[in-house]
């Protein structure tokens, strides 16, 4: 049941990355060069940064904060690894971006 | 009746304007067409005087009565619109 | 609320990049778009349609009969922007700097042989002409083409060729003061315009520069000129200087190349973009056909003069032919 | 061996021009593109540029000036400045850079036109340098306004203003398409390098720039004041044209050239630097009177250089001297009521203090200007907005496309200086803009001005609105009073005390 | 205004415009240094600097390198040259600001 309709294209641009509230989730969604969309956690696992203020490179998301690292695709830490961005199922339907939260929870470190 | 579009020089005001006006207008009714676009917006109206027209550096005034088609006003002529 | 509906949404970008829904580069920002020129096709100029310079850019830019949909998509494969080339050629002059410095300190002119100074004299810096009349095509293909984006690189090109003819004027002085009864400095006009080596590449350089239609001028210089003297002028005599142990030249050769690789870059996705228009191919195929015999007669013209290498010619003619060919042109 | 100095080899890197064999030398140097004087070659051959660089050292000191320029922005993180800057200084910005990048980039067009079509190598190379220079000054000037789009929607003019049909674009490309688009080589030799770069340039690049130090606009500031470096430099491709012009017995006909370069420029910067000067910029930031600034600059500056060089003042100066007093306060106060149509917001720039000021810069301006200014206070004050807007369109000069303006009041001189030619009536501001169309007539005849198109059907519907869609304005865009008339409240403040 | 606009341009003032900073500085203490018998002026806006002295001015290289105790090409000066009064000769050793005519 659980896609909600975030956001169009026109709002998100390729090449440009949000922070949304769905549904009470924090949602970093991403669209990135080359046209892929991801959603991934909005706040860094590590402190609480919101993502949305670091830097996308391809599909490597850097925080701003300590520089943490992550590869967007399959949401692993690259610097450091064992850490990890909950991802979720996200579409584009008639250039609407739709994600789907239900069940997902951030990760987070105590680091 | 056609109408004749007046390049016209309001007395005191700072610009040229575009005026339209038509053929059968008599002059008294060419200087309220004009004094709509300066008077009350930057030229202050002195009441109980006349508005006068006449051709840029004309000696004398129009008639009050004559109309643009016998003033003989050519598109885009040059008119001073002024108190008498 | 019918107000709130109309009411603009806030721009993300220059409202003509809006379209694109991508998030523009700082090439895209400030390069595209910026010839306001090209948008009365009747009248470039805002001034009588009727004057010499609106009758020339209907002539030569909007009667040229190459066409295309939407000029202002053109797209440098560089994304050079004005601050970047700098800093690039900044670079690339602090390395010509130090070869220039190196090789004077080796003494390198001193020990030249004799008749290579004598092939230098009349195979290297009369070269200057071109490279002089390569930089004036340049600023006309820049003044004329119908997008920005296209100009620009025409622009940086153009920039191109007045490096090197200062590093050719450089080096023209450097050798008249080792080798005094060379003719350097005052002898490259005399062999330029007489020497039967030269007229090949000085009739395709002049009748370049008065092919006034723009895209004309692109394949005239870009296609053919500027390979023809790469190729011949740069390579070929590369290849013959390292033959006379004068390595310098060979090291200079090379890193004006990395220029020439850049054009070729830009003027490949030119050519490609051209084809988009099917259209297109056979008037670039008819200027191919039409310059390709003047570039391979000044080809053959120079290399004939060149010590010592019989295969010259041919292997610069090949070069250019492979260049053209691997873009789909008919030579 | 030492190492060469640029002096040693730099005459070689002129010593290209040669005879042509294969074409004629007609064909490669058309004389409309070239030289409309036809000197011949060998005189253009002592043409020596008295600002010299070399490729090496060009690319080495751009590289310099614009790491300045952009670590400048970056430190000071403009968006900051401009969310705090008065709205009078931000319409200053949008004004700028609307009228002037991609005009920049347009003179690295005319920059072109001298490097590939200028007799004199020297001339030829200096302005290869010009065209890099201009390409600087357009991308620049586009790269540091995008980031502004996003928060307010007029900075897009600052691309999009020269693609549009507003007055203030068509008067701005008419008056450049006459000084450097549409002429040969050597007459952007003498109307954009020499007229318009070593006199009007400095006006806006760094008059206005000591006025944004004052501001606190740092970053504009110094922008505009490197951009000025390069001009100084491209500047000097006029110096040594003209004098060869002179040599040559041209001297009149050179002399005519400058004259209507000058005074095309005057008229543009009396709409686009006067009211930035004396009306936008806050009061307690105001450096000079626009006119204190032509003093030294243009009065002071150009003028003795004029001389220096072996022209004579323009034939008109008595005339120009007397505009430094009246013509861009009129400019200023047609931008003001026609504000919707421009795509910045106008500061009135008179309240109270305000009019102290240009009373004492511009003695007699209360009654004459301030006239004017009386009924359209009156008017905000007693609720009558919609009387201080336009309902019918200004009559725009045939040359400079401006509104015809002259002094309002007591002095009362508006005129319109009209010509008839080919049964057709032109309309001019003044009698220096009819004697340039005189000079060369069919330069300019079939040009329609926006009144003209307005008539001739091309603007529809055919009223105020329709001419603010055909010039491309939005409602978003069309400009409003930058204070919000707050100005106004400034006048009668006893009164409101006491209520 | 005392002067009549009339015959504000009938001077000799020839000189440098520059951008504000320390190479200013360093230029300003050379343009002393290599013109001793001028007498300068000094007119400071924040944005420019205007340098002015009568008919004829020179700024050396070499003076420029003893004062910011650095290697300094003449080229660099164009960072800082906004504008000049008078007519220029740019060279590779000295920047020259000077008049053809008297007034």
């Amino acid at each position: 049941m659980a896609f909600a309709k975030v956001c169009s294209l026109d709002d998100l641009w390729e090449g440009e990355m949000e922070l949304y509230d769905v549904n009470g989730h924090e949602v970093l969604i991403i669209h990135g060069d080359g046209g892929y969309v991801r959603a991934v956690q909005g706040i860094c696992p590590h402190q609480e940064i919101p993502l949305v203020e670091g830097t996308l490179q391809g599909k490597t998301l850097t925080c701003r904060a300590h520089l943490w690292q992550f590869d967007v695709e399959a949401g692993e830490g690259i610097n450091p690894t064992g850490c990890k961005l909950a991802i979720y199922p996200a579409e584009v339907r008639d250039d609407n971006i739709f994600v789907d939260v239900e069940g997902i929870e951030p990760f987070y470190t105590s680091a | 009746m056609t109408t004749v579009p007046l390049c016209v020089n309001f007395e005191c005001d700072f610009v040229l304007q575009l005026v339209p006006v038509e053929s059968d207008f008599t002059m008294d009714q060419v200087a309220e067409a004009a004094a709509h676009h300066s008077l009350n917006r930057r030229v202050k109206p002195q009441p109980g005087r006349t508005l006068r027209v006449r051709l840029q550096d004309g000696e004398s005034p129009f008639d009050r009565e004559s109309t643009v088609e016998q003033a003989g006003f050519q598109v885009m002529e040059t008119i001073e619109v002024y108190y008498e | 609320m019918s107000e709130t509906a109309q009411k603009l949404k806030p721009l993300k970008t220059w409202s003509h990049l809006s379209k694109n829904r991508r998030r523009p580069s700082e090439y895209e920002i400030v390069s595209v778009g910026l010839h306001f020129s090209t948008n009365d096709p009747d009248c470039a100029w805002e001034q009588d349609a009727g004057t010499f310079m609106n009758q020339w850019y209907r002539k030569y830019r909007e009667g040229s009969p190459v066409n295309h949909k939407d000029w202002d998509a053109f797209r440098d494969p560089d994304e050079l922007v004005y601050r970047t080339y700098n800093i690039i050629q900044d670079g690339q002059e602090n390395y010509v700097d130090g070869l220039i410095k190196e090789f004077d300190d080796l003494e390198h002119d001193q020990g030249l042989q004799t008749e290579w100074v004598d092939a230098l004299s009349k195979l290297y810096t009369p070269s200057r002409y071109i490279l002089h009349g390569l930089q004036m095509a340049s600023v006309y293909l820049c003044k004329m083409a119908p997008a920005s984006t296209i100009t620009n690189c025409a622009t940086f090109q153009a920039a191109d060729s007045l490096r090197w003819l200062s590093h050719m004027a450089y080096r023209t002085k450097q050798l008249s003061l080792v080798w005094p009864n060379y003719g350097f400095v005052d002898n490259e006009k005399h062999i330029w315009e007489n020497a039967p080596h030269w007229q090949g590449f000085r009739e395709l350089l002049e009748k370049s520069l008065i092919a006034y239609d723009w895209c004309e001028t692109f394949v005239a210089i870009n296609l053919v000129l500027k390979p023809a003297f790469d190729e011949a002028c740069l390579r070929q005599l590369g290849h013959a200087a390292r033959r006379f142990d004068d390595s310098f030249l060979g090291f200079l050769t090379d890193a004006q190349a990395v220029d020439s690789q850049r054009s070729r870059r830009w003027t490949s996705s030119l050519v490609q973009f051209l084809q988009q228009n099917e259209a297109n191919q056979d008037v670039l195929d008819g200027w191919v056909e039409k310059w390709v015999p003047l570039g391979d007669q000044a080809i053959d013209m120079f290399c004939a003069a060149l010590p010592d290498s019989p295969s010259a010619a041919d292997d610069a003619k090949r070069d250019c032919w492979s260049f053209r060919a691997g873009l789909g042109l008919s030579a | 061996m030492a190492l060469l100095n640029r002096s040693d080899w730099y005459d070689i890197a002129r010593d290209t021009n040669w005879t042509p064999k294969y074409v004629t030398e007609e064909e490669l140097f058309p004389k409309e593109m070239s030289d409309c004087f036809d000197v011949p070659r060998e005189k253009w051959e002592t043409y020596d540029e008295p600002y010299k660089t070399s490729y090496r050292e060009y690319v080495k000191v751009q590289r310099e000036k614009d790491a300045g320029a952009y670590s400048v922005k970056a430190a000071l993180g403009r968006m900051k400045f401009l969310d705090s800057a008065d709205p009078g200084w931000k319409s200053i910005l949008k004004l700028h850079y609307g009228g002037i990048a991609l005009q920049e980039y347009a003179a690295g067009m005319a920059e072109a036109t001298m490097a590939r079509f200028g007799r004199a190598p020297g001339m030829r190379n200096m302005a290869t340098f010009g065209l890099l220079d201009e390409t600087r000054h357009g991308q620049i000037q586009l790269y540091f306004p995008h980031e502004y789009v996003s928060k307010d929607r007029q900075f897009d003019w600052a691309h999009k203003a020269m693609h549009s049909n507003d007055w203030a674009a068509i008067a701005t490309r008419h008056a450049f398409a006459d000084i450097m688009s549409g002429r040969d080589a050597t007459s952007v030799a003498l109307m954009l390098t020499f007229a318009f770069e070593t006199a009007f340039t400095n006006m806006q690049f760094l008059g206005l720039a000591a006025d944004a130090a004052e501001v606190g606009d740092v970053t504009f500031s110094n922008l505009i004041s490197s951009i000025q470096t390069d001009e100084a430099r491209h500047a000097q491709i006029g110096t040594p044209a003209l004098k060869i012009l002179i040599e040559n017995g041209h001297k009149e006909g050179a002399q005519k050239l400058v004259d209507i370069a000058f005074w095309r420029n005057w008229r543009l910067f009396s709409v686009v630097t006067g009211p930035s000067m004396d009306y936008y910029t806050p009061l307690a930031k105001r450096e000079k009177s626009f006119k204190e600034f032509m003093i030294e600059w243009i009065v002071g500056q150009f003028e003795r250089n004029i001389l220096d060089i072996g022209l004579d003042v323009p034939w008109y100066w008595d005339t120009f001297l007397e505009d430094l007093n009246t013509t861009h306060h009129g400019m200023h106060l047609g931008v003001w009521y026609w504000r919707p149509t421009v795509w910045w917001d106008p500061a009135a720039g008179a309240s109270p203090d305000e009019r102290d000021w240009l009373e004492e810069k511009y003695p007699g301006w209360n009654d004459t200007y301030g006239k004017c200014w009386d009924v359209i206070i009156d008017n905000i004050k007693n609720g009558r907005e919609d009387l201080t807007l336009p309902e019918t369109l200004p009559i725009v000069c045939n040359m400079n496309h401006l509104p015809i303006v002259g002094v309002p009041g007591k002095k009362w001189d508006v005129r319109d200086h009209y010509l008839d030619y080919k049964g057709r009536r032109y309309h001019f501001g003044s009698k220096v803009d009819r004697w340039v169309f005189e000079q060369d007539p069919d330069r300019y005849a079939g040009h329609q001005g926006l009144i003209d198109r307005f008539l001739a059907g091309k603007i529809q519907p055919a009223n105020l609105e329709g001419a603010l869609k055909y010039m491309g304005l939005q409602p978003e865009d069309c400009g409003k009073d930058a204070h919000d008339y707050a100005w106004v409240w400034n006048y009668n403040k006893p009164d409101k005390v006491a209520v | 205004m005392t002067t009549n606009i009339k015959d504000i341009h009938k001077h000799n003032r020839v000189g440098p415009i520059f951008r504000g900073g320390e190479l200013a500085t360093a230029a300003i203490d050379a343009l002393e240094e290599d013109n001793p018998d001028k007498e300068f002026t000094i007119e400071d806006r924040a944005a420019y600097i205007r340098v002015e002295t009568d008919h004829e001015c020179i700024i050396r290289r070499k003076t420029m390198e003893e004062i910011l105790g650095r290697p300094f090409e003449m080229q660099e000066l164009e960072v800082i040259l906004g504008s000049f009064s008078g007519q220029i000769e740019a060279e590779q050793e000295y920047v020259r600001f000077y008049f053809d005519t008297k007034i």
